[in-house]
């Protein structure tokens, strides 16, 4: 009953085309081990949903592996700048933005965690945002006449989310802010959880109170430890200053590539122990 | 036009006196002036304040920890209890968030405000990095403040090229000065003292509003003081990178 | 700043005609202290919000305090058999049973929580629930045009939440079950806390990754000690047997409010410290 | 007719082999027989099922404590996890909860159920407790079973006065019989071994329909002896009262 499999393997299983909501936020616990294996993967015309996404949105920009972003703002924070190579996507037309206003990224995960078509937005009233993206409509309220905004639900095909701790079964704890990572859980078709540390059965019943994401929500557990980095992983290891920089002064995909290569052995794991996981 | 740290200062302790004890107050990612200033105010005169942030920390106990992100763990670490985004955003849609700190990079004088893209949506120019909160929380909250550390006629512009969101502006600040959303107009409400009248509307692109002449208070030596013991390592003039 | 006030003056804000959400769930952590001395008070034409009632609605059906009441299911648990008061209320007439499925108040709830004038509902299909109560309504889908069941928001003027420690600034910690109370909290335009123990801020700082209910949301916090019984409070008390086969044994209006009286001392706090609360 | 123990532990064996291992199974209030089936279950051939209820305690080790409530503290106590109410009706939404034990006190033949009221809705001559998670999990669940331990025929009847909800029915358990819903109809499953065809279409307000008589499998004494282990109080013979 260990759903506990190798990075290549989870990340085999996600078909071009899909819908990626990814965890974290900013720069923060994003699943990067999982984002750079989809790139060497090849992965291709994903959807990337995110309410801030910053490294992982535009890494797979670089590589053109995505179709289409929601989000409700993507950029680095303010030391590290825009986001290079998600502004060229977007800017020649590779990749769509379908911008929300993180709070419609929200909503839509809610629609789609409790399996609605649509979430209404009270907040979203004016603007060109609902004029000009056909997932926002305002109807008539029946019961007031008043108008209401309706957003459309985004599933998720999976939700990849990267933690401190989880157990062999996939019962997860997040240390720290949780983001919209709990709502991804639930939001989407599949969870992969990608873990620092592959709790005991022991440690995970000292922990029951922390445990975010129960077990019979998760389809796949992936030992990772910097799993997260170069984004930061709470109580566990901070930003890469030199990594984020270096990748930020790269312009060609053999460059990128490169530095994506770099991180093969950390990301898929070198230790014999982690080899014999089927 | 004075130095940045001064200026950063100007803004920080200016946007520290827009708060009011006992509010409820949120910022976002790359906010580091308004936390600051957040932090000032609960220093100062508003104790009571309640700081919100994305990643759910309710009032911090310090803010020294941020340096690269306003958005990290560090706020719910050595927060009071845990309040996530989520959570802000419903607060505000119901009417109960008093001050949201939000930015953009086009601003009118209808009080437009675009953060999404210059040029066409679909096919950009420039795509920016997206309204974030904007477009659900400027409608919602009492009070919206926006920051801007640029002032320049490509950000104050005749008119926006994207509506992300419009209206229910309160302030907006900037080196150089700060205005007044009222009546469906920005207004200026007052011009920081190192700058002059000619100045600010020099840099905009659009004819100022105002009856007289008001100047932006001068930071108190206590705001100061306060502000680099809060702030040791400026992370409040981030932005002037 | 404190927010601590005594019982009588809590109740002593409720409008009659209210919309009243009541914590808890059937026989556990029900805000009974606050149910009686809202008949002390004599209160009326409450309306009556919970997905699963027991005690507090049938005792405030029985003193006539009620005019609806918006539940999925009013009853006691199967050792205490079914409500006498409520319905014998709502088969006079005197109560209005707005019945819904449990899972349609939350919704509703969540409707309030985000401030829009309805919730989609996808499991609520057939049945003569949607035909009777003109809170459900079918509408078309815009983005698919399929049907989608909406129920209509509910918007609470009060939330009345028992919980086992709250700081004087209304900081609330509930132990065990949550049930609805943490929703009710976000959708109710105003939150009243009746506690078993007032928190020492050392305490609170000690717990704060169990604060349900932070500060900023809570308008009042009354100290009422045994305040949930004789329903169970987790890791306080259990169910006070006695005392509800006492109160199921009574018939007429006066005896029941003999069984409200004998409570008075304990719910309005006896000791001297207590009184002097302001 | 047997004697009412007897015939709770075959309502609670019967409901207990009716669950696989590795399914997520919710129950509500008022609702013992279905837990200690589920902890038997659980003990059997189960070991991996998920049990869920409303107080959130996600597989609690023990329903020894649940003495008058199967909504109380002590599950969430005694569970691995926290996943409370509002969450489990979301899953079932989502159509992945596997089974929902569900009550209701009239049965038609076209598997219509009634919690809601006997006579009329707006005045009823009997006000029910209502049907609770009903009206949205039997239409979402993958397997609703419904439990009831009174058969006669008042409970299954020819019509019944309040449709709560209808339609995607699984098992019917009662003391006399399992019934089965398919193709729109209830079907006879099975019949107890203490009782006669007779006696069931006796106690049934329409004619039974099936093929072949077939018998409900009795207790073996595995299935007993853990059935007294895990539930000595016999809590699940709590509703023949």
């Amino acid at each position: 009953m260990s759903k506990v499999i190798q990075l290549e393997k989870a990340v085999d299983t996600i078909v071009d085309g899909s819908t990626i909501a990814l965890g974290g936020n900013v720069l923060h616990r994003a699943p990067m081990a999982f984002v750079r294996e989809m790139i060497r993967q090849d992965k291709r015309n994903l959807r990337i949903v995110k309410t801030a996404g910053a490294h992982d949105i535009d890494l797979l920009c670089a590589m053109q592996a995505v179709k289409e972003v929601d989000a409700g703002f993507v950029s680095y924070e303010t030391v590290y700048g825009l986001p290079p190579h998600y502004r060229k996507a977007v800017q020649s037309g590779q990749v769509k933005a379908n911008e929300h206003a993180c709070y419609t990224v929200i909503s839509a995960l809610r629609a789609a965690k409790t399996n609605v078509p649509f979430m209404p937005v009270s907040g979203l009233k004016y603007g060109d945002l609902i004029e000009k993206n056909e997932y926002f409509v305002v109807v008539e309220d029946p019961f007031t006449s008043e108008p209401v905004t309706l957003v459309r639900a985004i599933v998720p095909d999976v939700a990849i989310i990267h933690t401190q701790y989880c157990d062999e079964f996939g019962n997860a704890i997040i240390d720290g802010p949780k983001y919209e990572d709990v709502l991804m859980s639930r939001a989407a078709q599949r969870v992969i959880i990608t873990t620092e540390q592959i709790a005991s059965p022991f440690q995970i019943k000292q922990w029951k109170d922390k445990i975010a994401i129960p077990h019979f929500l998760v389809d796949a557990v992936v030992h990772v430890p910097k799993g997260a980095a170069p984004t930061s992983c709470y109580n566990k290891y901070d930003v890469d200053d030199v990594s984020l920089r270096e990748f930020l002064g790269l312009k060609d995909i053999s460059a990128i590539k490169g530095y994506v290569d770099k991180y093969t052995n950390q990301d898929r794991g070198t230790h014999a122990w982690q080899r014999t996981i089927q | 036009m004075a130095a940045n740290d001064s200026i950063s200062d100007l803004m920080t302790c200016t946007i520290a006196n827009m708060l009011l004890d006992g509010e409820t107050v949120f910022h976002g990612v790359s906010s580091q002036m308004p936390m600051v200033a957040m932090h000032l105010a609960r220093q100062l005169h508003a104790p009571n304040l309640v700081h919100l942030n994305i990643p759910g920390g309710v009032n911090p106990s310090s803010v020294k920890k941020s340096s690269y992100s306003s958005a990290g763990a560090d706020l719910v670490e050595l927060g009071e209890a845990y309040f996530p985004l989520e959570e802000i955003f419903d607060l505000s849609m119901r009417g109960k968030l008093d001050v949201a700190f939000l930015g953009g990079v086009q601003f009118d004088i209808n009080g437009n405000v675009n953060a999404s893209v210059i040029g066409d949506y679909e096919k950009p120019k420039v795509r920016l990095p997206g309204g974030a909160g904007s477009a659900v929380l400027i409608p919602t909250a009492k009070k919206a403040i926006i920051w801007r550390t640029k002032h320049d006629t490509r950000t104050f512009v005749e008119q926006v090229d994207f509506v992300t969101t419009r209206g229910n502006l309160w302030k907006i600040i900037t080196p150089l000065c700060v205005f007044e959303y009222r009546d469906g107009k920005l207004h200026l409400d007052s011009i920081h003292p190192h700058t002059t009248i000619e100045e600010v509307q020099e840099n905009t692109g659009f004819p100022l509003l105002y009856d007289e002449i008001r100047y932006t208070k001068a930071p108190t030596t206590q705001e100061l003081a306060i502000l680099r013991k809060i702030d040791p390592h400026n992370y409040r003039a981030a932005e002037f990178g």
